[in-house]
């Protein structure tokens, strides 16, 4: 069906086949996990800049101004110039502290949302690990960060921190049943938890197409679920700004705070992509049923932008939520879990459980 | 210090859980500092402490003749500024028994009503971003500017006029006063349903507002809670319609009430209180007299020995000026009741109980403005 | 039944709600030519103040170098909080007679509050404002400024 | 071509001082990572939350839509002074704030700035006389880097004394970052 779309696994295996040729077969897997790294890390410093430049145009095309437009065309270049005042800015050590903790928080945090990239499918072909279990993946360990969060609030010694990182903990661990739950649904559907076949089983249509209306919830719940996993606004208990200073990284200066304010941004993009791979069908291009020329004017697009879009997509509207809403309260962010989206989801599963049996999915 | 003190407060300390809000923290809007006690997130009691911008300008009146006296007040409450000159200015018309061109009085009342909306927005968009809706901000903002530039035209300057004058104005109004005015009007007449649908009908803000910092109409009588802020409690106390001054008596409008007393009463009242003051403003600013701009007035001014006493709404409530004069050309004591102390020491009352969340959205609904307070 | 029914209005309340606040940012999303802002070092050229704007106190000089100001020390009296400070000198004029003129009229901008008292007070008409606001800089004793231009003179009213 | 895009640098006031301030700041050779380490810090001048009174209002304005701060990348108000490098002191600074202010300069990490702005914040301003309370002016307590004088100023004015600090930003080198110079 989608023959015409580039595979990347061409191009990766023909530069194993180079690499094997020229080298030990121990080496050759150094090599490449190397070389992934490197473009992993070159990826994630490029998406997290761009999205920051991203938040702030968008922000302020919302609110009727023009956002950063002296550095570079466009103000392109404001957040690199961001980020090279952040490293040389000066990392204060805390009194009274906790310095080994202090200074682990933030590495845990963006390791945790560094290691969730890698299993995310960015086009046909071109995926690090395509793990069975990839859903599961990529929530467990994106679920992790939350370690760091608490440690950056406790260890810093401070009582706005402190209360920050609680919330967050709550926060975290309540909404991740709803997230998971969601995507539950639709490992129902397509009967795995691999995010490749989980793409390959939505090559005739999108699960939020072809899921009827227990998708779609499934992918509201997952909007909001996700939104508050990310700690962004309105669920931005952690850091609220007007009530805690900044939250669990009041403490922190320097590239150390830029990395958690990095990791807050990658958050939300493999939120994002993993909201596109499984509801909107990651690279696979948008088919209709039996539109033979649609489909192959569709397929012309590079898989790689289709995947973007969506991420994109996904990520303006979870910017949209933010620009617009006011803050929750901690118990009114608990009670939207535990009454709404949790019953809500529970029930939805069930319902989506039946309609499998019944075979009434497309 | 006894060492069993010592111990007790230590013990204390350890029980309860004690943050500073402020000085410098984002939802105070200025130095203010309050001490909370925290039970986990809810909040036991707090302490304002005050005085982190006490000027002494109370002291400095008793320097100053009453001309100069006026860009003082400008800086109490800055968001009314008008509203504090005329306070001022009208001690002393009172006390000389000078009578006020009509035209005075009018733009006067013009000005005090343009001057509550731009501050009744800049609340808007302060509490909007307490409450996390930063958008809000930038829009109550930029309506503002359309106010400011009015002002700018007529007066010079933005924010801080000192354009009132005991006996009149400085000078006279822009020629393009009026058309402007009712320019702005028409703008704000649309954008206002806006700042509705973006906040108010909003289920998330209706959550964080309604039902919470609950002030009964007594704690407001007893406080001494003015302005919107007592008025969402019912507390009838709107100087304008009480002891009419400036044209006010020439305008028909209504005394916004609400009787719920909560945060989101608050909200609603000042709301309506825009929509009131574009009423006003319309009724006025067609029918605005020919005439002097002052009256006629000494160089120096000396006020008659003896006590006088004149109070104004502003945007935050009651202000009142006691003046107490030996005959000199500046006070002998100079006392102004300003509005903002008695709105913030209300709020250990209604915020015992509530969340840390619920204690910046009342501190944000009680509309401080710290310099005010302070003096 | 009732708390059912209520439990779902309630969640199609919030959302409709919700969706009306989003209406609004998303209107201003997709319409850029609502953006007000004015992008200040570019325009620059056409930025005009309004002609009242009180930017600073001037003293105008016309082009024989000459002013108004007689040196009597109104102004300075008048000024709040001490931002005009007025050192004279005594010269013999044309008729032999001891006459006051100004030697400095200092000016202090990092003090001035721009109430305007100084100008409305001058009996002379001395003083104005004027519209330069770009004033900031690195030097506080820069902000100091002296009024009269070096080598003025009072311009003598025709009697 | 000035420092500033669509600034010339003789459009700007004070730059003698600026000379002096570059001549005293010892090393006159600029290296490439100087530049590159200056365009950075001064395209990223995050400022703090802080506001005392009237000049609040006005930096508020500033960094609202019709004037909006963000065009020079530093719209990120930061409301921990761990992580903002200007601090505009936008009003008065009584006696009894004097200790809070200079812990919230201590606690700003290097390379740190401050804006005086307003008068108040420069001289004491319109409580500069028969008042016991008001610090005259805040460069007694720290370092003052611009003074932007107005009563309150303009945010036109704010923006002007914002470019003034980037050009002083630009003018420093990393041998001896933020370090004021004796003649002040």
């Amino acid at each position: 069906m989608s023959s015409n779309i580039f595979d990347f696994a061409t191009l990766t295996g023909s530069i194993h086949t180079w690499l094997s040729g020229m080298m030990s077969s121990g080496w050759v897997i150094f090599t490449e996990m190397v070389l992934v790294g490197l473009v992993f890390l070159l990826m994630y410093a490029l998406v997290g800049l761009f999205l920051v430049y991203l938040e702030r145009k968008v922000c302020a095309i919302m609110q009727n101004r023009v956002g950063p437009n002296r550095v570079g065309k466009w103000g392109l270049l404001q957040t690199i110039a961001d980020l090279i005042k952040l490293l040389m800015k000066e990392l204060i050590p805390i009194r009274k502290s906790d310095p080994l903790l202090f200074n682990l928080a933030p590495f845990i945090v963006i390791i945790c949302s560094f290691l969730a990239m890698a299993a995310l499918p960015y086009a046909k072909g071109l995926q690090a690990i395509d793990f069975n279990i990839g859903v599961f993946y990529v929530m467990a360990v994106s679920s992790l960060s939350v370690v760091g969060i608490l440690l950056a609030g406790w260890s810093s010694n401070s009582k706005y921190s402190l209360i920050g990182a609680m919330r967050s903990g709550a926060q975290i661990v309540s909404y991740e049943l709803s997230v998971g739950l969601s995507l539950l649904a639709i490992v129902v559907f397509s009967g795995s938890m691999q995010l490749s076949t989980i793409i390959e089983s939505q090559a005739n249509g999108w699960w939020i197409f072809k899921g009827h209306i227990p998708a779609f919830i499934s992918f509201i719940i997952f909007l909001v679920a996700s939104t508050a996993e990310i700690n962004r606004g309105p669920f931005d208990l952690a850091e609220a700004e007007s009530e805690l200073t900044a939250g669990f990284h009041t403490e922190y200066s320097g590239i150390k705070f830029a990395f958690f304010f990095l990791a807050e941004y990658m958050n939300m993009f493999i939120v994002a992509a993993l909201g596109a791979t499984v509801f909107l069908g990651g690279w696979m291009p948008f088919h209709i049923g039996n539109w033979e020329g649609f489909n192959q004017i569709m397929d012309y697009i590079p898989s790689v932008v289709w995947f973007f879009g969506k991420t994109f997509f996904l990520i303006l509207i979870i910017m949209w939520f933010k620009w617009t809403f006011p803050r929750l309260r901690i118990d009114q962010l608990l009670t939207l879990e535990w009454k709404y989206l949790l019953p809500i989801s529970l029930f939805n599963i069930v319902l989506i459980a039946f309609i499998v049996l019944m075979g009434w999915h497309f | 210090m006894s060492e069993e003190i010592i111990k007790d407060v230590i013990v204390g300390e350890q029980e309860d859980y004690i943050i500073n809000m402020g000085p410098q923290h984002p939802s105070t809007h200025g130095v203010l500092r309050l001490e909370v006690c925290l039970k986990g997130e809810t909040v036991k009691y707090l302490i304002p402490h005050v005085g982190y911008i006490h000027r002494g300008i109370e002291k400095m009146c008793e320097a100053n003749t009453y001309q100069q006296i006026i860009h003082l007040t400008d800086r109490m409450d800055y968001l009314s500024a008008h509203m504090n000159n005329e306070a001022v200015c009208m001690v002393v018309e009172n006390a000389m028994q000078v009578k006020v061109p009509e035209r005075v009085k009018y733009i006067r009342t013009i000005l005090n009503e343009l001057n509550r909306l731009a501050s009744h927005q800049l609340w808007w968009c302060a509490f909007g971003m307490d409450l996390g809706a930063l958008t809000s901000f930038f829009y109550g903002l930029r309506d503002r500017e359309m106010i400011l530039d009015i002002f700018e035209e007529s007066f010079g300057s933005r924010l801080l006029h000192s354009f009132n004058t005991p006996g009149g104005l400085m000078h006279d109004v822009h020629p393009n006063f009026q058309n402007r005015i009712k320019e702005f009007i028409k703008y704000f007449r649309k954008k206002l349903p806006e700042y509705d649908q973006l906040l108010t009908g909003n289920v998330i803000f209706q959550n964080r507002a309604i039902g919470i910092g609950l002030m009964s109409k007594e704690t407001a009588i007893g406080y001494g809670v003015t302005g919107p802020s007592g008025r969402g409690s019912g507390f009838s106390c709107d100087v304008r319609k009480i002891a009419p001054y400036g044209a006010y008596d020439k305008v028909q409008f209504n005394e916004i009430l609400a009787t719920e007393g909560d945060v989101f009463a608050r909200y609603k009242v000042r709301m309506a209180e825009m929509w009131e003051s574009m009423n006003i403003l319309e009724q006025l600013v067609d029918n605005i007299p020919e005439g002097d701009f002052t009256a006629k007035m000494k160089p120096i001014i000396k006020l008659p020995a003896g006590e006088y006493f004149q109070r104004v709404e502003t945007a935050r409530g009651e202000l009142a000026v006691y003046v107490v004069s030996d005959g000199n050309k500046s006070p002998y004591r100079m006392k102004f009741r300003t509005p903002n102390f008695s709105n913030l020491f209300v709020m250990n009352e209604i915020s015992a109980g509530c969340k840390i969340a619920d204690l910046i959205a009342i501190s944000g609904s009680l509309d401080l403005v710290i310099p005010d307070i302070d003096r | 039944m009732n708390s059912i029914a209520k439990y779902f209005s309630d969640i199609f309340k919030g959302i409709s709600s919700l969706w009306a606040g989003m209406r609004i940012t998303g209107k201003y999303f997709f319409s850029p030519g609502a953006i007000v802002t004015q992008q200040y070092p570019e325009n620059r050229a056409t930025l005009k103040m309004e002609e009242r704007f009180k930017g600073e106190i001037v003293m105008p000089h016309d082009a024989n170098n000459l002013h108004a100001c007689t040196g009597c020390g109104i102004c300075e009296m008048n000024c709040p909080n001490g931002s005009i400070e007025i050192l004279t000198d005594r010269v013999a004029n044309a008729e032999g007679k001891m006459e006051r003129v100004i030697d400095k009229h200092i000016y202090h901008l990092s003090m001035c509050t721009f109430c305007g008292l100084c100008v409305k007070t001058c009996p002379s008409d001395a003083l104005a404002f004027g519209q330069e606001f770009e004033h900031a800089v690195f030097d506080r004793s820069k902000l100091t400024k002296v009024l009269n231009q070096p080598g003025s003179k009072i311009r003598k009213e025709a009697k | 071509m000035g420092l500033i895009k669509s600034m010339k640098d003789e459009d700007f006031g004070d730059n003698e001082s600026l000379e002096l301030l570059k001549k005293s700041g010892g090393n006159v050779f600029m290296t490439s990572i100087d530049s590159l380490l200056n365009w950075g810090r001064s395209n990223s001048v995050w400022p703090l939350t802080f506001a005392t009174s009237c000049c609040g209002i006005e930096m508020m304005a500033a960094g609202a839509s019709r004037h909006d701060f963000a065009r020079f990348g530093i719209e990120v108000y930061r409301a921990s002074p761990r992580q903002a490098d200007v601090i505009v002191v936008a009003g008065t600074i009584v006696h009894k704030m004097v200790p809070v202010l200079k812990r919230l300069y201590d606690q700003m990490p290097e390379p740190k700035y401050v804006i005086a702005m307003g008068a108040c914040a420069i001289s004491g301003g319109p409580f500069f006389y028969n008042t016991y309370s008001v610090v005259r002016g805040v460069d007694h307590v720290i370092p003052v880097d611009v003074y932007i004088p107005g009563c309150p100023p303009r945010p036109e004015a704010l923006l002007y004394g914002v470019m003034q600090l980037q050009r002083k930003i630009k003018g420093e080198s990393v041998t001896n970052p933020g370090e004021l110079p004796d003649i002040l």
